[in-house]
C-alpha cells in the first residue's frame, strides 16, 4: 500500500502510522477492514488451490492425480477454508467494517478493540487450520459428521475443530459489534427506514452470527472431547444418536448459508441502484425480507436430512418451511429487476457483477427448491446436483457480489480508479467460466454421480472435462482482479470523493475517508434519493 | 449399463413419477428464470442510460405488486411441497408383502443378506415386478444405499435400523453406491443390484444355498444364546411368548404401546431396559456387544418368520 | 470521594450513549452464553427423552444434598452482586467491596463443593472415557447422562472460575476507587454475567440433581 | 451516568427475591421427592423459570430496562426453543416407522 499512500490525501486512514506495528494495533474500522481483506484474500486462494486439485484429479474417471485419502483431504480443506475463512467472513468484515460507520454517519464501530480482537481469532483460527493442513490434513468433509469424525477418522480432525472454533468467536463477536453499532451509533435523523439496504444486511446477518455461531462452536467441542475421550453423546455404541450431531450441526449451518448470501443481497441493492440511478423498488419489503430470511432461515435445517434417518413428521415440516424461506428470497429477485425499469442504466463493472450476482443466485436458489422437495431430494441428496446448487448460490451470489463490492467501493478504499475495461473483461469471462464450471454438475448430479468421490463411472467423464475446463477459466478470471487491482493502487487514476454519483453517506467523505470519517457532520437524507442532484 | 447414455434408465416403479415432477420442476424454474432474464435484458436495452424511453413517476413503489409476487410464488411452493409429498409417501411406505432383505454395511463393502440365508457382497439380486424391502444397518459409520436408476437412496445409520422400498421393473444391473461419505474408499464402496425374471430369480436363490435359511440361522441363536432359556415355553422364567410378535402392538410398562418391528425387536434385545414389557419382570439382561449385526438380523429374521418358526422351536425345547 | 465519571471514547456522542452500548453488548453476549449452554440443554433433553428410566437412574447416583446446597450458594452469591451494585450506585464502597468479595467466595466454595463431587463420582467410577465401571441394564443410558453431566457442570464451572476472577478484580478496584455513582457500567455488566451463570444453574439443578428421586 | 443519580433497587426488594428463590429452591427439592410421576419434571422446570423471571427482572433491572433489552435478553431463550422443538419433531415421531398417512 505504502506506494499509493504518497498520492493520498494527508489526513486519510492510510496516511501516518506506516508501520507493521501501528496497522497491527490499529483500532480504526478502515484500517481493521485491510486487514481482513488481506487474510480472507489469502485464504480464498489456498482454498482456490484446493479447488484446483479437484478439479484436476476428477479430469479422469480413475482419479490419477489424487490418491483416494489425497483427495478427501483435498475437498474437506476445500470446504472448510471457503466456507469458514473465505466466505463467512468476507463481505462482513472487509466492505461491513469498512462501510458500516461509514454509511450510518458514526466515527467507529461501537467496540473498536473487540474489533480488532476479532480479527486476531480469526487469524488465529487460520493458524490452526493451516496448521492442520501442514500436519496432514483432515478428511471428514466439512460437515464432521459423527460418528466418523469422533470414532474413524485419524486425521488431524483436533486442529481443524479448534480452527473452527476460535474463528467462530471471531464471528460472534463481529456480529456483536455490528448489532450494537446499527443500534446506538447512527447520525442524527438517520431513522431506520432511512439505512442503505447494505446496513439493513449486516444488521440481518449480525443477528444470524450471533445466535447460530455458538450453536456451532460448542457442537464442535462435543466432536472434540468425543474424539478425546473415546465416548460421548453422539457415540452409537452408547445408545448416542448420531443425527443429533447432524441437528446440531445443520442448526447452524443453514443459517450459515444465510450468513453467506445476505450481505451479498445486501451489495447487490447497492450496486444496481446506484447504476440504475434509481431508488431500490419495493425499499420496505427488501427490508422485510432479509429479516424474514434471518429468522425463518433458523427452521428449516432438516432439508439436509431428508434422507438421514430422521421421522417422517420431521421431513414434513422442514420441506415445507424450506419453501416458505424461499419466498422472501423471490421478493428480492424480483425487485432487483424490477429497480430497472425506468431506469437510467449503465454498465459499468459492478454493476455487471452484481447483474450476474441475481442470475446465478436465482439459478442456484431455484435448484435450492428442487431440493426442499424430498421426492427429489431422495435420488439427488448427496450428488453434483447439490455441489452445482451451492456453488450456484456461493460463488455465483455470493463471491460475484463481493467482487462487486470490492470494484463498486475501490475508489472509496483506495482513492485511486482501476482500469475499467479490464474489469468488465474479468466480470463476463467470470460469468462463462463459472457456467462451463457448474453447469455441467447440474447434469452430472441428475445423472447420479455422487459427490465426494474421488474416481467416477467412464460415462462421467465428458460433463467433468467441461468442468475443470471451466474451473481454469475461472481461475483467470480470479487472477486478473487481482492483478489489475493491484496495478491500480500505484498507477491508477485518483478517483475524486464520489465517482459513481452515488448517494450513500459513505460518498459525502473524502475517498480514501480521513481517520475520523467526516470532517464535517454529513447530511442524512432519504436513502437513495437519486431523484435529487447529488449533494 | 455399460453403454454410456445420457438419460438415466427409469428401472422402478417411483423412477417415472419422480422423473415427472423433476422435469416439471425443471420447467416451472425455467420458465421463472427465464422471465427475470428475459425482464432484466429488456429493461436493461430499453431504459440504458441516454436512451429516450420514458421514465415518468420512477421512484414509486407498488404494494399490490409486492403481494402479488409474494402470493403467486407461495402458491406455487404449496402446490410442489403436496406433490413432492405425495411422491415421497409412497416411497417411503413399504407395501405389506415386500419381499425382506438385509443389508449390513461396512467400511467399505455391502453385506447382503437374504431369508432363505443365502448372502452375496457387493450384489443385490432381486426380482423384477416384485416389491423388495431392505432392512439395513452399519457396523460403523454411517452409509448411504443409492441406486441411481432406482432414484432411492437411504443413509444406513450405525446402531439403528433405516429402511428402504422399491419395485424393479427392468431386469437388467444397475450401479449401486454409497453416497453418504464414509472414510478414505467412499467412492469405492459400490456394488451392483441385479434384477431377473422372476423364475431366473427363483432358480438363483435354491443355487446359492447358503448356511440353512436366516430364520434357521436365527433359531440356532436362539438356543446358542439362552434366549429359548427364558422365551421358551417350557421356561421357568415368566418371559413373553415371542410367537406370533412381530406387527402386533406391545403394551409397555410405562404406559406406552409400541409397534413390535424390526427396530423394537432390535432394542429389546440390545437395551431391554428401554422398553420393559407390561407385565413381566425386568429380568432380560443387555445382550449388547455379544451379537454382530449379522447375527442380531438373523435372531430377528427367526422372530419374525411368525408362529410356525417360533412354535417348532419352542417345541424343540422339550428335548 | 467517588469515582470520576468513565473516559468518553471517541466512537460516541455523550456518556449515556456509551452505556447503552455497553449494556447491549452484554445482553447480545448472553444471548449467545445461552446458546452455548443451549446445545448440551437440547443434547441432554433429546438423550433423556430416548432412555427417561436410564437417567433417572444415573440421576440417582448424582449427590442431591451437595446439589441443593451448590444452588443455594450460587442464588445468594447473585443476591450479593445485586446488593453490591446497589452500594456502587450509592457511593457505599466498604460494603460494596465486602459485598463482591463475598460473591467470590461464594462462587469459589461453589467449585470447591464441585470438586468434591466429581471426586467422589471419580472414586464410584462414574467418569466416562476415563474411569467408568457400571453394570447393570441401564449402564449405557447411565454414561450418556454422566457425560453430559460432566460437559455442562465442566462448563458452567469454567463460567464460574471466570466469574470468580471478575468479582475478585472487581473488589479490588472498588476498593481503590474505580466505581462509584458515576462509574459502575463494569460493575453492572459483570452482574449481569454472574446472573446468567446463576440462571444457567437453575436449570442444571432439577435436570441433573433430581430426576427420578422419588423412585 | 448521566448527571442523574442512577437508579437504586430498593434493599428489601432483593432481600425478598432472595428469600423467594430460596424458598423456590426448597419447594423443588421437596416436590422432586414427591413420586409425581411425569409431573415432577414440568413442575421442578416450572420452578426453574419462575427463579429465572425472578432473577432476570430484579436482580437484573429488566423491570426497569428498555424494550430493546428485555427482546434480546429473550432471543437466546426462544432460539434454543426452536432448536429443542424441531430437534425433538425427529427425535420423538422417529421410532414410528409408518408415514403419517
Ligand atoms: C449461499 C449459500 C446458500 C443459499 C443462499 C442456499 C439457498 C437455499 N438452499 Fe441450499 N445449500 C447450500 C448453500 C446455500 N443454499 C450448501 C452449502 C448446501 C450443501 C451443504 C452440504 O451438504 O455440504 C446446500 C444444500 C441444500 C439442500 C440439501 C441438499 C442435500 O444435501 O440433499 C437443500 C434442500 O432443501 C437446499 C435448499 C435451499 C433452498 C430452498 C434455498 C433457498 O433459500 C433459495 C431461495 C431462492 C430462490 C428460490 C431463487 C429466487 C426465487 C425466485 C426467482 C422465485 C420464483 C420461483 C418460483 C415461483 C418457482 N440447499
Ligand atoms: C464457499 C465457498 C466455495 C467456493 C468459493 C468454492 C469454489 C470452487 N469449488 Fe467448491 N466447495 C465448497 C465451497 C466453495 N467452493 C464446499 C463447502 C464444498 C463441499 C466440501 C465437502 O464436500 O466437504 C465444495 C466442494 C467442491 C467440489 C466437490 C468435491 C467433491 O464432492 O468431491 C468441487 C468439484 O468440482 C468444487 C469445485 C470448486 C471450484 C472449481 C471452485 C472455483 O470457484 C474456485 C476458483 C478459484 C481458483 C481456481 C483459485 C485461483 C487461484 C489459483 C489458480 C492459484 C492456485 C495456486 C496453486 C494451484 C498453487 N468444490
Ligand atoms: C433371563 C431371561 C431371558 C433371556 C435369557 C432372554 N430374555 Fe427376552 N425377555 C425376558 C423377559 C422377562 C421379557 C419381558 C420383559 C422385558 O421386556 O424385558 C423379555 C422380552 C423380550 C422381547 C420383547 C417381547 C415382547 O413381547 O415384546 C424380545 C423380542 C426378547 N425378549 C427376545 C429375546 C432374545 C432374542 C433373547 C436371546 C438373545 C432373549 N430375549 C433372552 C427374559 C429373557
Ligand atoms: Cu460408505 Cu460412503
Ligand atoms: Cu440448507
Amino acid at each position: 500500500m505504502s506506494a499509493a499512500e504518497a498520492a493520498v490525501l494527508p489526513g486519510s486512514f492510510l496516511a501516518g502510522g506506516h508501520t507493521l506495528r501501528e496497522w497491527l494495533i490499529t483500532r480504526d474500522h478502515k484500517r481493521i477492514a485491510i486487514l481482513y481483506g488481506l487474510g480472507i484474500t489469502f485464504f480464498f486462494f489456498l482454498g482456490g488451490a484446493a479447488a484446483t486439485l479437484i478439479r484436476l484429479n476428477l479430469i479422469t474417471p480413475e482419479g490419477a492425480l489424487l490418491q483416494a485419502a489425497t483427495y478427501n483431504k483435498a475437498f474437506t480443506f476445500h470446504g472448510v477454508v471457503m466456507v469458514w475463512f473465505f466466505l463467512i467472513p468476507s463481505i462482513p468484515t472487509t466492505l461491513g467494517n469498512f462501510l458500516l460507520p461509514l454509511m450510518i454517519g458514526a466515527r467507529d464501530v461501537a467496540f473498536p478493540r473487540l474489533n480488532l480482537l476479532s480479527w486476531y481469532l480469526y487469524i488465529g483460527g487460520g493458524v490452526f487450520a493451516v496448521a492442520a493442513l501442514l500436519a496432514g490434513g483432515v478428511d471428514t468433509g466439512w460437515t464432521f459428521y459423527a460418528p466418523f469424525s469422533t470414532m474413524f477418522s485419524n486425521s488431524h480432525v483436533f486442529l481443524v475443530v479448534i480452527a473452527v472454533f476460535v474463528s467462530g468467536f471471531s464471528t460472534i463477536l463481529t456480529g456483536l459489534n455490528f448489532i450494537v453499532t446499527i443500534h446506538c451509533l447512527r447520525a442524527p435523523g438517520m431513522s431506520w427506514f432511512r439505512l442503505p439496504l447494505f446496513v439493513w444486511a449486516m444488521y440481518a446477518v449480525s443477528l444470524v452470527m450471533v445466535l447460530a455461531t455458538p450453536v456451532l462452536a460448542m457442537t464442535l467441542a462435543l466432536i472434540g472431547l468425543e474424539r478425546g475421550l473415546g465416548v460421548g453423546i453422539f457415540d452409537p455404541a452408547l445408545g448416542g444418536d448420531p443425527l443429533l450431531f447432524q441437528h446440531l450441526f445443520w442448526f447452524y449451518s443453514h443459517p450459515a448459508v444465510y450468513i453467506m448470501i445476505l450481505p451479498a443481497m445486501g451489495v447487490a441493492s447497492e450496486i444496481i441502484s446506484c447504476f440504475a440511478r434509481r431508488r431500490v423498488f419495493g425499499y420496505r419489503f427488501m427490508t422485510y425480507s432479509m429479516l424474514a430470511i434471518a429468522v425463518i432461515g433458523f427452521l428449516v435445517w432438516g432439508h439436509h436430512m431428508f434422507v438421514a434417518g430422521q421421522s417422517m413428521y420431521a421431513t414434513l415440516v422442514f420441506s415445507l418451511l424450506s419453501f416458505v424461506v424461499a419466498v422472501p428470497s423471490a421478493i428480492k429477485v424480483f425487485n432487483w429487476t424490477a429497480t430497472l425499469r425506468k431506469g437510467e442504466i449503465s454498465f459499468e463493472s459492478p454493476m455487471l457483477y452484481a447483474l450476474g450476482f441475481v442470475g446465478l443466485f436465482m439459478l442456484g436458489g431455484l435448484t435450492g427448491l428442487m431440493l426442499a422437495a424430498p421426492a427429489l431430494d431422495m435420488p439427488l441428496h448427496d450428488t453434483y446436483f447439490v455441489i452445482a446448487h451451492f456453488h450456484y448460490v456461493m460463488v455465483g451470489g455470493s463471491v460475484m457480489a463481493y467482487l462487486g463490492g470490492i470494484h463498486y467501493w475501490w475508489p472509496k478504499l483506495t482513492g485511486r480508479r482501476y482500469p475499467e475495461s479490464w474489469a468488465r473483461f474479468a466480470a463476463i469471462l467470470m460469468f462463462f467460466g463459472f457456467n462451463l464450471t457448474f453447469f455441467p454438475q447440474y447434469l452430472l448430479g441428475y445423472e447420479g454421480m455422487p459427490r465426494r468421490y474421488h474416481a467416477y463411472a467412464p460415462q462421467f467423464q465428458v460433463l467433468n472435462v467441461l468442468s475443470s475446463g471451466g474451473a481454469s477459466i475461472l481461475a483467470v478470471s480470479y487472477l486478473l482482479p487481482i492483478a489489475y487491482l493491484l496495478w491500480s493502487l500505484r498507477y491508477g487514476r485518483a478517483a475524486g470523493d464520489n465517482p459513481w454519483q452515488a448517494r450513500g453517506l459513505e460518498w459525502q467523505t473524502t475517498s480514501p475517508p480521513p481517520t475520523e470519517n467526516f470532517r464535517r457532520p454529513p447530511r442524512v437524507r432519504e436513502v437513495y434519493d437519486y431523484a435529487e442532484p447529488a449533494p | 449399463m455399460s453403454t454410456p447414455r445420457f438419460l438415466l434408465p427409469q428401472a422402478s416403479s417411483i423412477a417415472f413419477r419422480i422423473d415427472v415432477f423433476f422435469w416439471s420442476m425443471t420447467a416451472l424454474c425455467a420458465l421463472v428464470a427465464a422471465g427475470v432474464i428475459v425482464a432484466i435484458v429488456f429493461f436493461g436495452v430499453r431504459y440504458r442510460r441516454g436512451s429516450p424511453a420514458p421514465r415518468t413517476d420512477r421512484h414509486r413503489d407498488a404494494l399490490g405488486v409486492e403481494i402479488t409476487w409474494i402470493l403467486v410464488p407461495f402458491g406455487l411452493f404449496v402446490v410442489a411441497f403436496i406433490w413432492s409429498l405425495s411422491i415421497f409417501a409412497l416411497a417411503r411406505t413399504p407395501p405389506a408383502n415386500a419381499r425382506d432383505i438385509y443389508v449390513v454395511a461396512k467400511q467399505w463393502m455391502w453385506k447382503i443378506e437374504h431369508p432363505g440365508g443365502q448372502r452375496e457382497i457387493n450384489t443385490l439380486h432381486v426380482p423384477v415386478d416384485e416389491p423388495v424391502r431392505l432392512t439395513m444397518t452399519s457396523q460403523d459409520v454411517i452409509h448411504s444405499f443409492y441406486v441411481p436408476a432406482f432414484r432411492v437412496k437411504q443413509d444406513v445409520l450405525p446402531g439403528r435400523y433405516t429402511q428402504l422400498w422399491f419395485t424393479a421393473t427392468q431386469p437388467g444391473t444397475f450401479p449401486l453406491l454409497c453416497t453418504q461419505y464414509c472414510g478414505t474408499d467412499h467412492a469405492r464402496m459400490g456394488g451392483t443390484v441385479i434384477v431377473m425374471p422372476r423364475a431366473e430369480y427363483a432358480r438363483w436363490l435354491a443355487g446359492q444355498g447358503g448356511a440353512g435359511t436366516l430364520a434357521a440361522q436365527g433359531a440356532q441363536l436362539f438356543r446358542a444364546h439362552g434366549c429359548s432359556g427364558c422365551h421358551g415355553s417350557h421356561a421357568v422364567v415368566h418371559a413373553p411368548e415371542l410367537t406370533g410378535l412381530y406387527g402386533r402392538m406391545v403394551h409397555l410398562a410405562d404406559g406406552r404401546s409400541v409397534l413390535a418391528d424390526d427396530r423394537y425387536l432390535r432394542d429389546c434385545i440390545l437395551e431391554p431396559s428401554a422398553q420393559r414389557v407390561a407385565g413381566y419382570p425386568p429380568v432380560m439382561p443387555s445382550f449388547s456387544g455379544e451379537l454382530s449385526e449379522e447375527e442380531l438380523l438373523a435372531l430377528i429374521a427367526y422372530m419374525k418368520s411368525g408362529p410356525a418358526g417360533v412354535a417348532d422351536e419352542s417345541a424343540d425345547e422339550r428335548r | 470521594m467517588s469515582a470520576a465519571p468513565a473516559l468518553l471514547e471517541e466512537q460516541f456522542d455523550d456518556p449515556v450513549q456509551q452505556r447503552e452500548a455497553a449494556t447491549l453488548g452484554m445482553w447480545v453476549f448472553l444471548a449467545t452464553e445461552i446458546l452455548f449452554f443451549g446445545v448440551l440443554f437440547a443434547s441432554y433433553t433429546v438423550c433423556r427423552v430416548l432412555y427417561p428410566q436410564g437417567f433417572a437412574a444415573a440421576s440417582r447416583r448424582t449427590d442431591m444434598l451437595l446439589g441443593t446446597l451448590e444452588t443455594a450458594v450460587l442464588l445468594t452469591s447473585s443476591a450479593l452482586v445485586a446488593l453490591a451494585l446497589r452500594a456502587i450506585k450509592l457511593d457505599e464502597r466498604r460494603s460494596a467491596v465486602l459485598l463482591l468479595a463475598g460473591t467470590a467466595a461464594l462462587g469459589a466454595s461453589f467449585l470447591i463443593m464441585h470438586g468434591f463431587e466429581y471426586y467422589s463420582e471419580y472414586t464410584e467410577h462414574l467418569v466416562p472415557g476415563v474411569d467408568f465401571l457400571q453394570h447393570g441394564p441401564q449402564a449405557h443410558a447411565v454414561e450418556l447422562f454422566f457425560c453430559l453431566y460432566y460437559f455442562i457442570t465442566g462448563f458452567h464451572s469454567l463460567h464460574v472460575l471466570i466469574g470468580v476472577a471478575i468479582m475478585t478484580v472487581l473488589s479490588a478496584r472498588t476498593a481503590g476507587g474505580s466505581f462509584g455513582p458515576q462509574r459502575y457500567t463494569t460493575c453492572e455488566l459483570a452482574a449481569l454475567y454472574w446472573h446468567l451463570v446463576d440462571i444457567v444453574w437453575i436449570f442444571v439443578y432439577p435436570l441433573i440433581y433430581l430426576v427420578g428421586r422419588a423412585a | 451516568m448521566s448527571a442523574r443519580a442512577p437508579h437504586v433497587v430498593p434493599l428489601r426488594r432483593l432481600l425478598w427475591v432472595l428469600a423467594a428463590l430460596l424458598a423456590l429452591l426448597a419447594a423443588s427439592a421437596g416436590s422432586a421427592l414427591l413420586r409425581l410421576g411425569p409431573w415432577n419434571t414440568v413442575l421442578n422446570l416450572g420452578i426453574s423459570v419462575t427463579k429465572t423471571l425472578l432473577v432476570m427482572a430484579v436482580f437484573m433491572h429488566e423491570t426497569e430496562a428498555r424494550a430493546l433489552t428485555r427482546l434480546v435478553s429473550a432471543l437466546g431463550f426462544i432460539w434454543l426453543g426452536m432448536l429443542v422443538a424441531l430437534t425433538l419433531l425427529d427425535e420423538l415421531t422417529r421410532a414410528a416407522t409408518p408415514a403419517p398417512w
